[in-house]
């Protein structure tokens, strides 16, 4: 059986920059008594790469992250490994 | 007195005016409602949620303003009979709310679109265009980015079967499973198409085949 | 660590005698924290220091005009109570940096530029300028743009109605991005002004918290491309078109129930123009807290506070006693509003922070006295101009093949055309046409300037600014009443782009005069120059026109087999490759210009589309008649693939127009009477297969450049 | 000081019918040459409560993941608690 390796990565709007999204969730969280302080709103990508090496893929999620997946100018990623990902 | 039609805004419903407006033409009565009102449904003749960004879309359209206290009160009058007709964001408000079947998702393209389609009535409904003939054709604009109708294949089957499907579209812009441009609840009192009926009133509006769908309201009292 | 003068003069980008000039105004050298208020304020983008004393010969008057210049749109009277205010911006910059972003502020800000004066926006219209499909980025910046000005204009629910797209390789480093908005008073509708009134009078603020967004974004947008922009990362500015709707309904209400004194957006330079300038006309002072401001980041620092160009924020000049009121319009459409600071009777605008005086100045200095520049141009002498004699020598080619002649739906597909239940003609049209709800008048939408025109010679693209959509207009039975125009030129400072800006500047100014359209609003925008390289001056213009119903429109397409199909040329001026289908010919043009001439065609074009005989009419376009009657038959009626070929040996007339109809033999020459014009038949209209797949040639040419984008 | 427990939540789409993004993402990533096998797209919610008790933490972000920020029909959604902040 040949292998699977799942990376995620994590978008999140800037520290700097608004986060539309966020505000008008956290707004309406608050309305309903719904006690949060803080909320923030990204995006998830999982990859799946067929490699046995956990360092293949992270090296290719992170190619991948920073050309395609992100904006620099308004996002920041990170990776996470999946390992027992579904 | 003949009663109103409640036309529900949330904030961020942006065709608000334009379908008070519509109802108007249609010879009715309209009245604001607020997504912090809770309301009494007799006193309404129907309810209509407009289309529009309510709370932006943020998240997935419709899902905010689904769980806004207004959304009580439009669930009680669905209950107790009330025609209830959702309008592109009313669509996806409606389905996020659990009131109709299904859901809304990002349109095949994965980008806005407004174009005019081609309509085909599957069933009539029995307040909202309630003389069309099943079969008949309705030239309506659509105009969303999120309009792709999906449930599950045995949830689709159970909609074709028990005649809640209400429009397909004759050639399918968005992706919807099954052509599906609007469906109806199981006990027939909710209704919503992704289209927008408030744009073809008039001629000069490039049709006039929405009108239908607010005049017959007339015979609800 | 203090910096040296000439390390802060760098940095604010400001000259030597700017400096010098600031320091003598307020009368000491200036201080830590006054440096970025002159930055921001005498910037090119806010000071309009090198156009000033050429935008003034712009006429501007006349009795439908209700506010020209001063205010943040101009107002126009269409009688019958009705009366709208529109302007047009540029956001050039900021969406060549983050397309998406930079479309949607630019939408976001003129937006609110309209409904800051109390008018309602009922339409958009976007020009567009991009560089050629292969230029790096391109097809990502044409991408992004369209998707941001849908997005902020399909949430905010304005509909866009019409537009202009070019693509030249001048705009390879810089795109432009002009957004125009319209907004409607209706009959009982008032208009409210920035002027700030009233000692004691209470400064609120409100809308968006303030962020670090765009922090310096005034100064940037006045200073050429580097290179080195790719790694100065700004702090983006991102638009919200919800918040904004919420603004929108909740600055109308209070307007509407006469609750404001006075009330502007804060747009370039934040907070820092919006007091200053409230402040400054008004004639008044204002005393603010800028520790009262309402933060999004407690890091801020209160020079940030000053320049943050977060967006969808109001400043409004408040009576203590209205002030409940206010907030309880606001409260209900979510919003907070917060009392920054009060108006005083002296002309002095005081900033303090936690209870410290941090800069006490008149706002005169800063709004009234930035230095003015007599930048060297020179008079203008005709450019590309050949034998003084009308010839036919260019053959009339079609150009499905490039991405200037290829279908738009790509790009108005994105765009809602219909909310707000106006739209009578929309983005499928030449010009748009919105119903207005009270008179049932209708009122004309168009965008103008044509790059290729003005690539030839900058008076003639200028006079065909105006002309041509006044023009398409005609067709439509529209007058043209008024004009706002959005000036993209590259870097002032070289003699031969500002020789272009005079001269087309003149040009508008004497086509809006014989129109009797005034232009009432504007905006410039220049340093489009990248590593030297200037884009075409392009002087984007919007017009504003009148119909008296909705009726008997002419269409622009043939409806009808067996019409007679006409092309009617003015002899006036005549283009030779002017489309560059021949590289190896220059682009030249033939003929005297003559504004009275031209004004006169319009006229008589306008009454021919009165008559009931006529069925269609439109005016040829870029790049001639071949084109042009194909695009009349893409509704499945044409002419025949005869006569279209017959039509390519027709002359590049700069104004032509087609027309279809019954009879038209002598009537034509009537309607044309004292005008010399050319009728030609072209011939007779009927169903022809080869529109089908002239039509799909015609949308699939999209794909064929932009091949994610199809 | 008052705890502040951060919680991600973590939205993805049912099927890969209902993922249009993640299709695009992959068919973009392939014309690029960058070999994933598969891709999803979907979001990731971050939230910031002023609590000690991460377990309160966690069941109310439970709560409010299961009542807003994820609509069954179509999505599922994971807790992931975010104890080392961003
Ligand atoms: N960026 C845009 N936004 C909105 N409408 C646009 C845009 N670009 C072009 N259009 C619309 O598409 C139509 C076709 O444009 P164009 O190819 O320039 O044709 P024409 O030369 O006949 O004006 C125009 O009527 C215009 O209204
Ligand atoms: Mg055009």
């Amino acid at each position: 059986m040949s292998g699977i390796i799942r990376v995620g990565v994590k978008v999140m709007p800037r520290e700097v920059i608004l986060d539309t999204q966020g505000r008008a969730v956290e707004h309406l969280l608050k309305q309903k008594q719904m006690h949060v302080s803080h909320c923030r709103v990204g995006r998830f990508v999982e990859l799946e790469f067929a490699t046995e090496s956990e360092k293949a893929a992270l090296e290719q999620a992170k190619v991948i992250a920073e050309t395609v997946l992100h904006n620099p100018l308004i996002e920041t990623f990170e990776l996470i490994p999946m390992t027992n990902g579904r | 007195m003949s009663r109103s039609v409640g036309v529900i805004r949330f904030p961020g419903t942006n065709c608000d005016r334009d379908v008070f407006e519509a109802v108007q033409m249609a010879g009715l009565k309209a009245e604001w409602l607020w997504h912090l009102d809770r309301f009494e449904a007799k006193k309404y003749r129907a309810l209509v949620l407009p289309g529009g960004f309510s709370f932006g879309d943020y998240l997935r359209a419709g899902a905010l303003a689904a769980r806004s206290p207004v959304m009580d009160s439009v669930r009680e009058a669905a209950k107790s009979g009330t025609p209830v007709l959702g309008i592109c964001n009313g669509f996806q408000i409606l389905c996020e709310s659990h009131l109709l079947p299904g859901a809304l998702v990002k349109n095949e393209s994965l980008r806005f679109q407004d174009e005019w389609v081609d309509l085909t009535v599957v069933n009539a409904h029995k307040a909202f265009g309630s003389n069309l003939k099943s079969g008949a054709s309705l030239k309506l604009p659509i105009a969303h980015g999120e309009g792709r109708f999906y449930a599950s294949e045995a949830e689709l089957k159970r909609l074709w079967d028990s005649g809640q499907v209400w429009l397909t579209y004759k050639h399918n812009p968005n992706g919807s499973l099954q052509n599906i441009a609007g469906v109806m609840s199981d006990d027939k009192n909710v209704v919503a198409l992704m289209p927008h009926p408030e744009r073809a009133m008039k001629a000069w509006m490039g049709s006039e085949d929405g009108q239908i769908i607010f005049k017959t309201l007339e015979s609800i009292l | 660590m203090s910096l040296t003068i000439e390390q802060k003069l760098k940095h604010y980008r400001m000259s030597k005698a700017e400096y010098d000039r600031a320091c003598e105004l307020v009368g000491h050298p200036l201080r830590e924290i006054e440096w970025p208020l002159f930055s921001a304020l005498w910037s090119e983008h806010c000071s309009y220091k090198s156009s000033k004393i050429h935008l003034r010969k712009f006429y501007n008057k006349n009795a439908r005009v209700l506010e020209a210049e001063g205010e943040n749109a101009g107002v126009v009277d269409l009688g019958e109570g009705e009366r709208v205010a529109f302007k047009m911006e540029s956001h050039n910059h900021p969406s060549f940096i983050e397309p998406y972003q930079g479309a949607a502020t630019g939408v976001g800000g003129i937006l609110r530029d309209i409904f800051t004066m109390g008018a309602r926006p009922i339409a958009l219209a976007d020009y567009l300028c991009f560089g050629e499909p292969k230029a790096p980025r391109m097809e990502y910046l044409v991408n992004g743009v369209v998707r941001g000005i849908g997005g902020y204009g399909n949430c905010v629910g304005v509909p866009t109605v019409t537009g202009q797209t070019n693509f030249h390789s001048s705009y390879n480093n810089n795109i432009l991005v002009n957004a125009m908005a319209v907004g409607l008073f209706r009959p009982n509708d008032k208009v409210a002004l920035s002027k700030a009134k009233g000692p004691g009078n209470l400064v609120v603020y409100v809308g968006a918290k303030t962020g670090k967004d765009g922090v310096h974004g005034a100064s940037m947008a006045s200073e050429s491309f580097d290179s080195d922009s790719e790694k100065k990362k700004p702090n983006v500015q991102i638009g919200d078109p919800y918040f904004e709707k919420l603004l929108i309904e909740s600055c109308l209400e209070v307007i509407q129930k006469d609750l404001v004194v006075a009330i502007q957006d804060m747009g370039a330079a934040g907070l820092t123009s919006s007091s200053f300038e409230m402040a400054s006309k008004g004639q008044v002072g204002m005393e603010m807290h800028l520790d009262k401001v309402p933060l999004r980041d407690s890091s801020i620092t209160p020079e940030e506070i000053l320049l943050s160009e977060s967006q969808e924020r109001m400043l409004m000049v408040v009576e203590p006693a209205k002030f409940a009121a206010i907030q309880d319009v606001f409260a209900h459409w979510g919003l907070d509003a917060a009392v920054v600071g009060h108006i005083l009777p002296e002309r002095i605008v005081r900033l303090l922070w936690q209870g410290e005086v941090l800069i006490e100045i008149d706002p005169d200095i800063l709004v009234e006295h930035p230095p003015k520049y007599e930048r060297a141009f020179n008079p203008w002498s005709w450019k590309n101009r050949k034998a003084d004699q009308p010839v036919a020598d260019q053959k009339n080619e079609t150009r499905w093949g490039t991405p200037d002649q290829a279908s738009r739906r790509f790009i108005t597909r994105q765009y809602d055309q219909r909310v707000g239940l106006k739209t009578v003609q929309d983005c499928e049209f030449p010009v748009a046409l919105i119903k207005l709800p009270d008179s049932g008048r209708g009122l004309g939408i168009a965008v103008g300037c044509r790059p290729e025109i003005m690539r030839i010679d900058a008076k003639l693209g200028g006079y065909d600014s105006i002309a041509y959509p006044a023009l398409q207009m005609a067709c439509q039975g529209i007058q043209a009443l008024a004009i706002t125009d959005c000036l993209n030129f590259g870097n002032p400072e070289k003699p031969e782009i500002m020789s272009e800006f005079v001269a087309s500047v003149e040009a508008i100014s004497e086509m809006a005069k014989a129109l009797d359209a005034p232009v009432v609003s504007g905006n410039v925008s220049f340093y489009n120059e990248t590593l030297g390289q200037n884009i075409t001056s392009t002087p984007a213009t919007g017009l504003v026109g009148l119909r008296s119903n909705i009726e008997h429109l002419k269409a622009s397409t043939f409806q009808a087999e067996g019409e007679q199909v006409y092309l009617v040329s003015l002899n006036l001026i005549h283009l030779h490759h002017a489309w560059g289908t021949d590289p190896s010919q220059p682009a030249q043009w033939s003929g005297t210009w003559d504004t009275a001439k031209v004004v006169k065609f319009i006229e008589q074009t306008r009454k021919l589309a009165a008559l009931s005989k006529v069925s269609s009419l439109r005016a040829v376009s870029s790049p001639g008649v071949a084109t042009s009657l194909l695009k009349m038959s893409l509704a499945g009626i044409g002419v025949g693939q005869e006569s279209i070929h017959a039509s390519e040996k027709q002359p590049n007339g700069l104004y032509q127009i087609i027309v279809s109809g019954t009879d038209l033999s002598e009537t034509l020459p009537t309607i044309f009477v004292g005008s010399s014009v050319s009728i030609t038949e072209i011939g007779q209209t009927r169903k022809d297969k080869a529109c089908e797949s002239q039509k799909l040639t015609y949308e699939k040419a999209w794909g064929k450049h932009f091949e994610n984008l199809a």
